[in-house]
């Protein structure tokens, strides 16, 4: 009985703790907020980890360097997701109003983005989902909170196309190649699908599709098919353990990994080591370069972790992950800092909207800020929320690191700018929303 | 002390079956319905509401729902889940084909489906038990989700693969979709929950229940004193598939507002829904209530406690260290009170009957 | 007509166009069904043992993998780093029957299933607590090249996987049917009471069964481990061997084997040519539903006796 | 209960026959081309030593298990072949050797089961609890009380039978079987494991079924002081034969009824 009484008691004490959650922290001035959402924890890790511990060491190094953004304070804060979009949602909700409120999110988790969508006018937080999320966010008078530059999984699937075709001599040798698109079977693994449809047809590539099912540590099926049927290339759209498992996978069936291209959510440093030396030669887009050869990450380590590198190299710094967190946490400081110079103090989640509707990053810019050559250019504006220069790098892992591989790969933006137009104008329709002037 | 029966005599069988039978009990009754009615939507702020409250609500109607199913007639189900998708996929299809039909009736309609579907996959209960069957239900799990993926006809052919609530109205107040408000959903949330939680305790102590504990506990003398085993079973997968349709649509349109499959997904949804019925008791209305209080409350309070008392630490390490936790919880819960919340409850009220006497 | 032939008579044709392919599939097949039969097995040890549906065994495959990983990064010999982890997995079982079973014994069965899951999370917290969530490469020397006899590509690792798998079998049938405790294991299977009243010591029995079941885990999270990289994805597994363990009964060892041998090749098979006419990712379903059709005939199972109801 | 109460006994006509009814298991052949007739009212005895079939008889009565070969008539229809449940509609019911109460349940709620033919009510009445649905379930609580009365178990209506005493749990089995008001009622070993005290109880009211409501009785016993007491006509199973049927003397005086009881040898 003596349990059962602690039992009963700890029940109330939890639910009355729980009341006691309220996060109305006092509003201090000078202050900006980032709310971070993680998956430290769980199926994904590998690849949380190094996208957290970007973000952290970026809003960090602000702080420490710089003294915050425009002389904003920056201020952040973690929540532990576990990719689970229901806790996801907790932590949104309690993010989103502290330290005066969020000015941008980034949720990292597709099932979240679409969460937070219909969200983010109500709650006035703009949204920065770079590379996955809703494609047709990039129609900006449907999405006006949201944004998805560099690039959208349409433009990386076109871009792909027109990567192969520089590899064979030109797109009009496409026809008569074949290509499998390999993916997770799910909304985000879908993604590509439609575009790849497209150009099949336009260009006259057989195009095989193969579904992989959640979580994909089987996949014995599709490589036999792949074996049997022999595409000339395999683009591939998966996550956490159906990229490593396939890779294993294709090398055994001997497939050349050269011709093996993952999106960018598949060529990540947690993704080749499974592999070991068979996964030298595996390519995948990339938004970025990885490495830390760039000027800012010497400022990383020094004002971050004073100068230890092994202890930089322990917290991912380099890897293609963790510099894609990098790019994200400048992109959106960067909306912030404009923002706050035209608004001459601290701004709003509206004011760093407003900003991205015309935000843009040049070579001088990525230069300045210690990043020349890491990235694209970007330029977006009110009616296109994927910027006017959407494409992707190509990176190939050499058995130690990634390497960028040629020049960037633009996106056929012909083709995939109305299939955007489409689904945004067909969104807007279901749900009432009357798209914006631009 | 206040809590004794002496002195209310029944004098109508009537009376005896009254669903509160002590008058103390109606007093406590009309005390929560006050809180949930009037104080909750008055104190609760954005966060409690969207956080904690609703998914509390729309849970603990589809626990009912499995309760129903493993709780009264003894077959246990991990296809929750995918009798919550039928439910929301048919809100969205429903809302989007008749824009002007009443959402409530789209939301009731939505479980109609949901509970043909179940019973079509409850059908194979006759012939198979026990995990057996707890099994077999994962393949209307895995199927259906499979479907709702793959055919493009279920999110109108829309490229993301996605399902978003539609803004409806109701009364003239908007009721699903990102600009309803919280207080809004609340309260359709709350209304469904708290009729829904009448209906099951009204079918569980009519003929109805009867027959399902009757399969429950002992199925060949049930079939003997003429109870019909398929029917019986086939009408507590369809009730049962009905609450989870109806939760999982509440559980798009007026919490998560867009979803996927994965929402649907077994570690999301079936495995939690299972937990609720057991920690909360199994064959018990109340008890489902307040397991899935206990299931939506306790993680979210193991990860904001330590913070308020001053510990802070890594989000990870934290985050394994309340896995574990809960865990733990959930094996001591379970050694020291399999009967669930339902019992302790029953326990609580016969402490407070003898106080201030212990015995 | 059009649908018929894609569904009954273009994957037959498909199949005998190449038949060689087919016997590729087939061997892909029941090489994934021996992965999952390494899963099914643990299920299986303590399920007969101690009637409980054990949903924590894909945790301690992880647990069990990550501990080996664990130490091997810690520079300890691969040999001492098996016994370790063997050590720590047989720690775990006598804690387990300690502070979780004996306390719950005469529960109902639903509650046992229920406590393993929270087992399952004390696991996993426990598992990452202690080696983080990165993935992990595990390497034991296991050759991974894959070769061609006759035009079918086979691949040492499936194939070390396969006879593994065998010798592990092997051992438990020696285990069960010539050792004195493998005699008190099934005595205990067949009557929990009848047992304990000859004077076979039930919480010996059940610490025993976990231990052995634990190194089940341990194999399968090498295997799997060395497949996929050591990470959290493993406790899915579980869900991989669940058709399996309907198909082949939950008590019987030569179940899981077979029944994972045909899981894994009906997937395969079904995948592979009827997958393109359904829209592929059907190999999840599939095997459930197989498994489901299968029981509607013979609701005991692959070995299971048939069952006669009395009152 | 609506049965009118008769004044004395009537014994009417054959209400259930039972024609050359074989049935097996496999290799096992538990009965083996059993004949005998019920009539109407009477108290019928099937007895014999262990493993005679008897229990196994009265399963093929209540279409539990289905004959191999035979023909049962009940009230004039034949069922060679029928669902298990369809028994209780066709007004038979009966009590278990190895107490079959639902155990999870309280006293009233399983009598409550008895009477589920009778309560026609959709589960949408059902879920408002109201109207139709209540009043149904009213009258039919009324007819579980007079049984409850009957049998003089008020005092744990609303026990759980999982906690009753053994003796009080067949007595709750007899008033669920009661409750659906059958025309026959079947008992398998109704006091087995009683004290003479409740082996009273229980043949007082097994008479008094039969006298008030004129209820044919099909029972099984071991206790064969008050199997001669109590029934009208014994049937003696052995080995799944038939090796006798007749009134308590008649049978008595039977040999092969002796041999069987003292175990001589078949040849």
């Amino acid at each position: 009985m003596k349990l059962r009484s602690l039992l009963l008691a700890t029940a109330g004490i939890a639910v009355g703790v729980t009341g006691m959650i309220e996060s109305k922290a006092a509003f201090a001035a000078k202050e900006v907020f980032f709310p971070v959402m993680v998956y430290r924890t769980g199926a994904y890790a590998p690849s949380g980890v190094p996208i957290a511990n970007g973000f952290r060491d970026y809003y960090d190094l602000l702080n420490k360097r710089d003294g915050g953004i425009e002389g904003n304070k920056v201020v952040w804060e973690e929540c532990e997701t576990k990719y689970n979009t229901k806790i996801g949602v907790e932590c949104y909700e309690k993010l989103k109003g502290k330290h005066g409120g969020a000015v941008i999110v980034s949720p990292y988790s597709t099932g979240l983005t679409y969460q937070l969508i219909p969200k983010a006018p109500v709650d006035n937080v703009p949204i920065l989902s770079m590379g996955y999320g809703r494609t047709a966010a990039a129609d900006g008078r449907v999405f006006p909170w949201v944004f998805n530059f560099p690039s959208t999984y349409w433009s990386q699937a076109s871009a792909f196309v027109q990567y192969v075709g520089n590899q064979i001599g030109g797109l009009d040798k496409l026809s008569g190649q074949h290509i499998a698109h390999l993916h997770h079977n799910s909304a985000y693994g879908k993604e590509a699908n439609p575009t790849l449809k497209a150009l099949s047809k336009k260009f006259g590539f057989k195009l095989t599709v193969l579904a992989v099912d959640h979580p994909g540590q089987e996949q014995k099926a599709a490589w036999l098919q792949i074996r049997r049927k022999r595409p000339d290339w395999v683009f591939m759209s998966g996550w956490g353990v159906m990229n490593q498992v396939a890779i294993k996978e294709g090398n055994s069936i001997g497939y050349p990994m050269d011709k093996f291209v993952g999106n960018w959510w598949s060529g990540s440093d947690a993704d080749v080591i499974p592999a070991g030396d068979g996964a030298i030669g595996y390519k995948s887009t990339a938004m970025h370069a990885a490495g830390t050869k760039f000027p800012l990450f010497k400022d990383i380590i020094k004002h971050v972790y004073g100068g230890d590198a092994a202890k930089a190299k322990a917290n991912n710094v380099g890897e293609v992950l963790y510099n894609r967190a990098i790019l994200n946490a400048v992109f959106a400081t960067e909306a912030v800092r404009k923002a706050a110079k035209a608004k001459g103090g601290t701004p709003t989640g509206a004011d760093v909207r407003k900003a991205l509707e015309t935000f843009s990053i040049d070579k001088a810019r990525l230069k300045a800020l210690g990043l020349a050559g890491f990235a694209n250019p970007v330029s977006v504006s009110c009616k296109n929320h994927e910027g006017t220069s959407p494409g992707v790098f190509i990176q190939q892992w050499t058995g130690t690191a990634w390497k960028v591989q040629g020049g960037f790969v633009p996106a056929m933006s012909d083709v995939v700018r109305p299939l955007v137009e489409k689904a945004a104008a067909a969104y807007a329709k279901e749900n009432k929303i009357k798209p914006a002037s631009c | 002390m206040f809590y004794r029966e002496a002195g209310q005599f029944k004098s109508t069988y009537q009376t005896d079956q009254a669903i509160f039978p002590i008058v103390q009990d109606r007093w406590f009754m009309a005390l929560v319905f006050i809180v949930a009615f009037v104080v909750i939507p008055l104190v609760a702020d954005e966060y409690w509401h969207q956080a904690i409250i609703i998914p509390f609500l729309i849970l603990a109607l589809a626990a009912i729902g499995l309760n129903i199913l493993t709780g009264y007639a003894g077959l246990v189900s991990l296809g929750t889940g995918a009798f919550m998708a039928v439910g929301a996929y048919s809100t969205y299809k429903m809302s989007t084909a008749f824009p002007d039909l009443n959402i409530i009736i789209i939301f009731l309609l939505s479980g109609v489906f949901a509970a043909m579907v179940g019973m079509v996959f409850g059908a194979p209960s006759l012939r198979i038990k026990g995990f057996y069957l707890a099994v077999a239900t994962l393949a209307a799990q895995f199927f259906i989700l499979w479907v709702f993926n793959k055919v493009e006809w279920f999110f109108n052919y829309s490229p993301s693969g996605t399902i978003t609530a539609p803004p409806r109205e109701l009364f003239g107040v908007l009721v699903t979709g990102p600009e309803a408000s919280p207080v809004a959903r609340y309260y359709v949330c709350l209304v469904f929950l708290v009729v829904f939680a009448f209906a099951a305790k009204n079918m569980a102590r009519g003929r109805l229940g009867r027959s399902w504990m009757a399969i429950r506990d002992m199925d060949i003398a049930a079939e003997i004193i003429g109870i019909r085993p398929l029917q019986t079973k086939l009408s507590a997968f369809g009730i049962s598939s009905f609450y989870c349709g109806v939760a999982g649509a509440l559980y798009i349109f007026c919490w998560l507002g867009s979803a996927e499959t994965e929402a649907f997904d077994i570690l999301n949804v079936s495995f939690p829904v299972l937990f609720m019925v057991i920690i909360g008791g199994l064959g018990s209305v109340l008890g489902a209530i307040l397991g899935a209080a206990f299931i939506t409350l306790m993680p979210i309070f193991l990860t904001n406690a330590p913070p308020m008392i001053g510990i802070h630490l890594a989000a990870d390490l934290q985050k394994h260290i309340e896995e574990i936790i809960l865990g733990l919880m959930i094996i001591t819960f379970l050694i020291v009170e399999p009967a669930g919340f339902n019992r302790l409850w029953q326990i609580a009220k016969e402490k407070i009957r003898k106080w201030p006497f212990p015995y | 007509m059009e649908v018929l032939n894609t569904f009954l008579i273009a994957p037959f044709l498909d199949m005998a166009d190449s038949p060689i392919f087919l016997l590729e599939v087939v061997i892909g097949g029941l090489m994934a069904g021996v992965m999952y039969s390494l899963v099914a097995l643990g299920f299986v040890l303590i399920y007969k043992a101690s009637g409980v549906f054990n949903y924590a065994q894909g945790a301690m495959v992880l647990f069990a993998a990550l501990t080996l990983v664990g130490l091997m990064e810690n520079h300890v010999p691969i040999i001492v780093a098996i016994i370790l982890t063997m050590a720590v997995m047989v720690g775990v079982a006598m804690l387990i029957e300690r502070y979780m079973l004996r306390p719950l014994v005469n529960q109902a069965q639903i509650i046992l299933f229920m406590a393993c899951i929270g087992l399952n999370f004390v696991f996993e917290g426990a598992g990452q607590i202690a080696w983080g969530s990165n993935v992990k490469k595990l390497d034991i020397g296991i050759p991974e090249n894959s070769f061609e006899i006759g035009g079918v590509l086979l691949n040492a690792f499936d194939l070390t996987a396969a006879i593994t798998a065998a010798i592990l079998v092997a051992f438990l049938a020696v285990f069960f049917q010539k050792t004195a405790i493998g005699r008190a294991l099934r005595a205990v299977a067949d009557d929990h009471q009848a047992a304990l009243s000859v004077g076979i010591p039930l919480k010996t029995i059940w610490v025993i069964v976990w231990s052995v079941s634990g190194f089940v885990a341990l194999v399968a999270g090498i295997m799997w481990g060395g497949k996929a990289g050591v990470q959290f994805s493993l406790v899915l597994i579980a869900l991989k061997a669940l058709p399996v363990l309907i198909l082949g009964g939950f008590e019987s060892v030569p179940g899981a084997i077979i029944g994972g041998l045909l899981i894994g090749v009906f997937e395969k098979v079904s995948e592979v040519y009827w997958g393109p006419a359904f829209g592929g990712a059907i190999e999840g379903w599939f095997a459930y539903m197989a498994a489901l059709v299968f029981l509607m005939f013979r609701p005991q199972g692959l070995f299971g006796e048939k069952i006669i109801e009395r009152v | 209960m609506s049965a009118e109460p008769t004044v004395g006994r009537k014994i009417g006509d054959v209400i259930l026959d039972v024609a050359n009814v074989s049935l097996s298991f496999g290799g096992v052949r538990a009965l083996n081309g059993v004949s005998f007739d019920v009539n109407e009212g009477e108290v019928r005895a099937i007895i014999g030593p262990n493993g005679a079939g008897k229990s196994s008889m009265l399963n093929c009565i209540n279409g539990f298990y289905k004959p191999t070969e035979g023909m049962i008539t009940f009230k004039g229809e034949s069922h060679h072949q029928m669902e298990t449940y369809e028994s209780a509609s066709q007004g038979i019911a009966r009590t278990f050797q190895n107490i079959a109460l639902f155990k999870g349940m309280t006293t009233l709620d399983n009598i409550m089961t008895g009477r589920n033919l009778q309560m026609k009510k959709n589960f949408l009445w059902q879920a408002l609890y109201f109207g139709p649905a209540l009043k149904e379930e009213l009258e039919n609580r009324e007819v579980v009380e007079k049984v409850i009365d009957f049998l003089e178990i008020e005092s744990i209506r609303k026990t759980v039978v999982g906690r009753l005493p053994y003796g009080l749990q067949k007595r709750v089995e007899l008033a669920r079987a009661l409750a659906a008001e059958p025309d026959m009622l079947l008992l398998d070993e109704p006091m087995a494991g009683m004290n003479h005290e409740e082996k009273e109880d229980m043949c007082r009211y097994i008479l008094d079924v039969n006298d008030e409501f004129g209820t044919t009785i099909v029972l099984i016993e071991h206790d064969m002081s008050v199997v001669m007491d109590i029934s009208d006509r014994v049937v003696v199973l052995d080995y799944g034969e038939k090796i006798a049927d007749g009134t308590p003397d008649e049978v008595r005086a039977n040999q092969r009824v002796v041999d069987a009881y003292l175990g001589v040898q078949h040849d």
